[in-house]
């Protein structure tokens, strides 16, 4: 028996049951903290009509944006797109799908759907159209529009260092979506710089407990910078 | 003479008080972390997940992992906290940022806020800004008073799809500071040498101009 | 023979399987820990917001920062994680464990439990429970048959107020092991020397029973 | 000017502002994890009427239990009460009131609270008395009831260790409901067992970030325990 144990030894494994038409739920923000295993491993399938629900969709020839090469995504849910020539192509020809949703309200929608909240009230986007044909509500005199949980059949993660059992820590702003995404996913699969041994990591300082990772991988990340900025 | 953007981002700056934990939004508004005045601490909050956001790394400080709601690699400083996007749009959303400075193609008299699409462009998406506007009670929009075509930005009512409605009461222009109370705008302060005329001409919306107009000290 | 609480945690805990993360309630259900099959691994979680409860600790390892949902000092094993009591309750509410075990005070044939609440007497709460059985996909309920005045706690419609509607399909009680399926119990096995006419005459709500009703293995 | 320093010399300075008739919301599960010395300045002031949100009302003595023997509680808010003989008395004699909801959708109505998000659904209580009265809604087939969220005047946090800046570190189970309350008081007092230098917390491992904390104090503090277990 196998108990607690999450590592899988190849990405094969650890992506293995994506099937088209699937949802997946990805970790990270622009370039940082993405599982870039995961979504090399997803090119590779070349598994298509995928949705992908995620703050953005990387850039031309990395993170998300390779899915795009071979057209592979059918919807985006995102705050914010289009750092990528190839998005935008396929955006105007109308051979990819967009949902704006306000980055807040994102991260809230994957943290509902990892919590058993199916839908919420906020004021972020009321008036807007993002509010539009969605359900106002008032509280206390304010408007609000009620948002739906978001769920996936796969949710791909970037951890840091993570124990055997799946208990995850994360690097810096490299966490971001990460630890809601791992909620959210019916099966969550996290790639990480380092596995260690249970016990290696302090109980209350694990950014995402175990309970939420099915299948953990040791990668090797290139981490490509976005914005280089530097000071003399 | 209308203000450069560094003067807009000084003139922003006054508002801030000590110990405010301050969004900043892309553009002139984080140039504005430039003039905190002297001994005074304000803690910048970075949307991604970050508080305490300190200034760019040297080369060496370089870390991918570290980076700032636009992107860009920074550096935290002392005391900062660093955590989920849910975590910090918790905070943003339930009010508990003190000041958020951000631009705008357009602001109303009804304190309406147009500031992420243009119709016929490419939309690239609202990113945090809807949260953003949404959860501070306290925002100021920091944009020129009129387009490159000198068509006034502030209006009686935006054109542009909103990004948040009824929720912008502080505008600094290049010409003016003015604030929105009653479905109108209140001239509150002129920029050094800008006439009360040019700024009536300039400004699209219902407009109060009090019998005295200060210059913006700048 | 009825079970002794220690069988009835020795039946529940065949339904365990190895990698369970379970919720034990407070009772019977803390029981089941001790009967874990040799090999095999469950973490226990703990509503207050602890995943990987250990054993009691020892005099010298009493820590009163470390308790479980029943208020009890406790320990943790190794790989355990201590979170806050959203994080905790999101866990639950979620679905993510995998097996919840705990006690009732009447069971019904649609699936209901009402297992926090007698009218006339004093109310003490609900803590976790109405969570618990909305959270959980898989849930056991073990308690006795009957009360001690011999009325069947397995009925066709709960006379308490409800804890859960229609959340419960297996119940372990003293007598049988028995399933809810489209509104009605179906009787799986006997307590060992239990005659299926006993459970019978013991059971309230509509009771199914197959041709065959093999003895528990405890 | 002094900046993100929120520590307090006093607990007359740490709960100043509290007046009759306000809402508190406190931290701490049980015995475990409890602000003793807000609530025992709670109890030198003689404030009355108090609406108390708190998993528990701690036991006869201990505790928000202090707060029953001068009758300044109106109403408690919690899961779980009547560990307290007082607790009891006063209920029945009508002189409290109160208002049990489950424990999971407590936790949930103070983050909400926190953060902005004035109402949301869970399945918790449907078709319980706890949902008597609130709006069902259908999601995907199944039932759900609406919770708004709750937010005090006041709330009273327990932490372990802080910086000057109010970032704040729980210990072990003593972390439960504390993080939420701290997000969910207009004013927030946190009272821990150490405070320590800005820059000495790992910013990746801070429970609570300062934004939320208003008031910091060093306390000294009983931890007693409500059941002993040991094994041999």
């Amino acid at each position: 028996m196998s108990g607690f144990n999450k590592v899988v030894g190849s990405y094969e494994e650890a992506m293995a049951g994506l099937e088209d038409g699937m949802t997946v739920i990805a970790g990270g923000f622009g370039l940082c903290g993405i599982p870039e295993g995961c979504i090399a491993q997803i090119k590779k399938m070349g598994t298509k009509e995928l949705t992908i629900v995620s703050n953005n969709c990387g850039v031309d020839g990395f993170g998300l944006g390779i899915l795009l090469e071979d057209k592979q995504i059918k919807k985006m849910v995102s705050s914010y797109v289009g750092e990528n020539k190839l998005f935008e192509d396929q955006l105007l020809a109308g051979e990819l799908e967009v949902e704006l949703t306000p980055q807040g309200t994102l991260a809230e929608k994957m943290r509902a759907g990892g919590a058993g909240i199916p839908a919420f009230y906020t004021a972020t986007g009321y008036g807007t159209p993002v509010g539009d044909g969605k359900e106002v509500r008032e509280f206390d005199g304010r408007k609000y529009i009620m948002e739906e949980a978001i769920t996936g059949d796969f949710a791909i993660v970037k951890g840091w260092k993570a124990d055997t059992y799946g208990n995850v820590i994360y690097r810096h702003t490299a966490q971001n979506f990460n630890p809601m995404a791992a909620t959210a996913g019916k099966i969550t699969i996290v790639e990480v710089e380092e596995i260690v041994e249970p016990g290696e990591l302090d109980p209350t300082q694990i950014h995402t407990p175990g309970i939420y990772v099915d299948r953990l991988i040791q990668g090797t990340f290139e981490k490509r910078i976005e914005q280089r900025t530097v000071r003399a | 003479m209308a203000l450069s953007r560094e003067q807009l981002a000084m003139r922003v700056a006054q508002e801030l008080q000590d110990g405010f934990y301050v969004n900043l939004g892309i553009g002139i508004p984080t140039l504005v972390a430039n003039y905190v005045p002297e001994g005074m601490e304000v803690m910048l909050q970075s949307e991604n997940g970050l508080l305490g956001m300190g200034p760019f790394p040297t080369e060496e400080e370089v870390d991918a992992d570290m980076i700032n709601a636009g992107k860009q690699t920074v550096t935290t400083i002392t005391g900062a906290s660093i955590f989920s996007s849910a975590e910090s749009f918790a905070m943003i959303r339930g009010g508990h940022v003190d000041l958020t400075v951000l631009g705008a193609f357009e602001v109303d008299v009804q304190g309406n806020i147009a500031s992420w699409m243009i119709p016929g462009k490419l939309i690239k998406g609202m990113g945090g800004a809807m949260d953003l506007v949404a959860g501070a009670d306290n925002i100021i929009v920091t944009m020129t008073h009129a387009d490159k075509h000198g068509n006034s930005k502030l209006l009686n009512e935006c054109t542009l799809p909103l990004t948040g409605a009824g929720c912008i009461k502080k505008v600094v222009t290049d010409l003016a500071y003015l604030e929105i109370e009653d479905g109108q705008f209140i001239l509150k302060e002129r920029a050094p040498g800008v006439s009360v005329e040019e700024i009536v001409s300039k400004t699209g919306g219902k407009l109060v101009v009090p019998d005295n107009v200060p210059e913006m000290n700048v």
